[in-house]
């Protein structure tokens, strides 16, 4: 993770962590606040808590959401203190999920924009003088539209990849291949390294190819305390503990310097966390399909 | 058996769902709302959540809009691509319930900012899927606890449209849906006036008096001429929803 | 078939038979020529030999395609003849690939029209007066574009669906589901019907939910000659052998006499054809994963 | 050993191909060609099927661009919409492959009709993916055999554009991909020249004249000054073609 992020995520950079609720890349988050990546444009749909770690350790200059918030369990403090004026300044550009969706779609296809019907009677694109709108030449409506979001590198993670980066995600999958294709670098963070023989057993689970891969790196429990379906659960506990931490700015400090500065990798931060053993999935293997001919 | 403001709104809540249907639900009381309805007369209610889970069977309270039980034991799991294409946008959604900081005379609500957006009080999440919820779902229901902060006469931004934007309806706004056609409150439900788009008080809840219900809103609320009865939960209803759907008061407190 | 083809395909409707060479719903095509529909403007990426048989038929007013050949084999002889002038008129909507994925992906969103990067350089605007082309509100390129494709009633082949419709597919995926979303009416036709908890073991198996399908129709070997993998290989003989049968009216005449008029349904049809057994899959099933938590 | 006139252009056409490369395929001598290079100097060749297989390694000679064998062990299955938009749209194809019932003079190719349009003398597939290929794949190789029917002076319908339409190039005309590099004909490779795109001849194949190959153009052909060599096949390639890829000469015929 260290040298793929040392080599793939730079100063400045448009980086979008994707994953919805699913899947959410902590363990990259954690090694771009240890390399004090600066000035970054920090997009996704839910901010969620990685971002606003990322808000807290002065990595983002900039953020592109939809909904920020921490599910369930309250507010993301240091994006609030941020927008409020309570703390260093944070540039915002917000739209809708629909809205975000549609930018990673156009980015994906390498158009220029997305054409949704959308935003009528909203105060949204008020507030956004990105979204704009078309006429469409068929029946002449105006139809909303989004730009495309072409970010400079995006880091997925998945339960599992082979070493060229053909990539396999079950479970939710948000807008996990859009985000892919849409970036011009990619990281693939993954559960569990597999031989190849193991994707090719079943090519339709394969969700990003390898040749839109820079980067493979494996990194169990790399989502905690976000969830890997099939590998372990979501960590509640760990969501609603957040709200007291992220409202405290000495707190928020103290975690980052406990669980992120303070460790030197992936593994040191599970064994430092402890206990996450118990959010270890269940089997609930489903039957193959055949594949003959 | 007595019943709390809250189990009677996600009883009213479930009630506004007929069987068959296919709902876009949110967490906490929409979805004890469409569980509850489900286990009584709506069996073969479809439950799609923003996540992209389809037909889902929580075998757990889901603590979160994306949460692993909500997949397990589904119909069809999609990207988000085609839950607001192929889903939403497509008119494939009958149900939407939203919730939010504000709401204001004409349903319209703000999940965005207290204040002005640039420098505000309060910063709240945003939008997420609640715009588009809004403008798509053939109708929705909003699920709200009456107050004069939370029920203004103007809200402060409109992050989900309601009835009417500026003076213009949603038919002139070409929105697809029908917008908010109950509001689901702790006292009371306000539908919205046919003509007008403004919220009338509809329907009060057992010993509720209506000037309790005016007291709660940013606007000099009007009456429907006729008032409907609402029917307390049923014993069935609250058994359901204190020992199976919620049986560790996440959402049903209050 | 015959009660989902008399209450769903109608005269006049516009129809599409979809399946990128894997899956294509003979059945269905045979059971609406049988019921003798007429003026139907059949839609296909390919039209391949059903759309050939159906034009012979004289089922189709009109064809909106983007590849009619037989593939591998030859020509579509009675799409040629009545294209060339040697036979019943009908009329031509063409476009390419990308664009028909383009008509269908509109459909599905419910958009009235789908950009795209297409189209400079070629006839094929010439030829089609309905690609057209928008301005993009951000950088002022101009982008070429299809309209919509809102078929009155699609069919989908597939391996396997539950009674409600819930349709699985594995293999190539074509445009299946975007054709079913864009689609007033669908007939979902399976190869097996199985019990729902066989769909929630592998909800990310799912294409198409049984919200969007109005009517399960099960019938096995519905594909030949073309094919189902994991059930079935295609009959690469069928297509080879149809180039002198599509060739000579009289031939064709006496081929839809013998295996579609002549035949009630499609068991007496696959009884009728023999030896479809040796088509039969081999066993190539993959492992399962795990959707636990 | 003595080769074909067919064994060659499969040799040549393979040449083409860099290890590593992501090409778009088709039936026929293109995935002979890619299949040969696989097996000598790009073992590494990512193959995509516009039918949506990423890495196809079929264990048979597939008799269609969507046979199953392209599936059964391949890296990826897609949808077509991600075939045309995230993979070709999206510049990530790095050579296609294309053919013509015409080829003209700046490379422009003609699969629809041979004719006037609304009534055509020969009515041919159309274009299938072959316009947005010719369109955004980095390059295109352009496999032909030779005649004066084959090459016209201009085509009668463009379906896939080459170096020039209507006097204008494809930069003025905005499209992305560099075009038709190289047309492997069976008796000498044209290419196109790089101020005015139209395809000279760049390299003969042993033993063949290049007035052999300017009676199979109908434009005055011109050549480049200095005329490439061409290696014949060598017995790997020729046995791995008779062999191993194609023992059947389904498309080897010729």
């Amino acid at each position: 993770m260290r040298d793929a992020v040392a080599a793939l995520v730079r100063d400045g950079d448009t980086v979008v962590i994707e994953g919805f609720t699913h899947l959410i890349c902590f363990a990259a988050g954690h090694e771009i606040i240890r390399q004090r990546r600066r000035e970054l444009t920090l997009c996704r749909l839910t901010p969620d808590l990685i971002y606003d770690q990322m808000i807290a350790a002065g990595c983002a200059r900039k953020l592109v959401f939809s909904w920020a918030g921490n599910p369930g369990a309250g507010s993301l403090h240091a994006f609030r203190r941020a927008v409020e004026g309570k703390g260093p300044p944070l540039e915002l550009e917000e739209y809708s999920h629909f809205g975000m969706v549609g930018r990673l779609s156009a980015g994906a296809a390498r158009l220029p924009f997305w054409p949704m019907r959308n935003y009528m009677g909203t105060d949204l694109p008020a507030a956004n003088p990105r979204i704009a709108s078309i006429e469409c030449p068929y029946t002449g409506e105006r139809l909303a539209t989004v730009p495309a979001l072409n970010p400079d590198v995006t880091i997925v993670h998945a339960q599992r990849a082979d070493a060229d980066g053909n990539t396999q995600i079950w479970g939710l999958l948000g807008v996990q291949k859009e985000a892919a294709f849409a970036s011009r670098r990619v990281i693939v963070v993954v559960e569990e390294l597999v031989d190849q023989s193991v994707i090719r057993a079943d090519p339709n689970r394969t969700l990003i190819p390898g040749i839109a891969v820079d980067a493979v790196v494996v990194e169990p429990w790399g989502a905690h305390p976000s969830y890997a379906q099939g590998y372990y659960d979501r960590d509640n506990a760990f969501y609603v503990g957040w709200e007291p931490v992220s409202r405290d700015p000495a707190a928020l400090a103290a975690y980052l310097d406990e669980y992120v500065y303070g460790v030197r990798d992936r593994r040191e931060y599970v064994e430092r966390s402890g206990g996450l053993e118990q959010l270890r999935a269940a089997a609930r293997v489903c039957a193959g399909v055949n594949y003959g001919y | 058996m007595t019943h709390t403001p809250t189990e009677l709104m996600a009883t009213v809540a479930a009630r506004e769902l007929r069987d068959g249907e296919v709902v876009f639900v949110g967490i906490g009381l929409p979805n004890l709302a469409c569980n509850l309805a489900r286990a009584t007369h709506a069996p073969n209610l479809v439950l799609i959540y923003e996540s992209g889970a389809i037909g889902a069977v929580p075998e757990r309270l889901p603590v979160s809009i994306g949460d692993p039980s909500l997949v397990t034991g589904s119909l069809m799991v999609c990207g988000m691509a085609d839950v607001f294409q192929s889903l939403l946008q497509n008119g494939r959604i009958e149900v939407g319930f939203l919730g939010g900081a504000q709401v204001d005379r004409y349903g319209n609500i703000n999940t965005t900012v207290v204040g002005a957006y640039d420098h505000p009080d309060v910063r709240l999440p945003g939008s997420g899927g609640a715009a588009e919820i809004a403008i798509h779902a053939r109708r929705t229901v909003i699920i709200s606890r009456l107050s004069r902060r939370a029920f203004p006469d103007a809200v402060d931004f409109v992050t989900s449209p309601g009835h009417r934007f500026r003076g213009r309806t949603r038919r002139e706004l070409g929105m697809p849906g029908a917008g908010p056609v109950k509001v689901v409150t702790d006292k009371a439900v306000l539908e919205a006036e046919a003509e007008t788009g403004e919220l009338v008080l509809a329907a009060l809840y057992p010993g509720v008096e209506a000037d309790e219900v005016r007291a709660g809103v940013g606007w000099r609320l009007r009456s429907r001429p006729h008032l409907a009865k609402v029917d307390p939960p049923t014993d069935v209803e609250l058994r359901l929803l204190r020992d199976v759907l919620d049986p560790q008061r996440l959402y049903l407190k209050g």
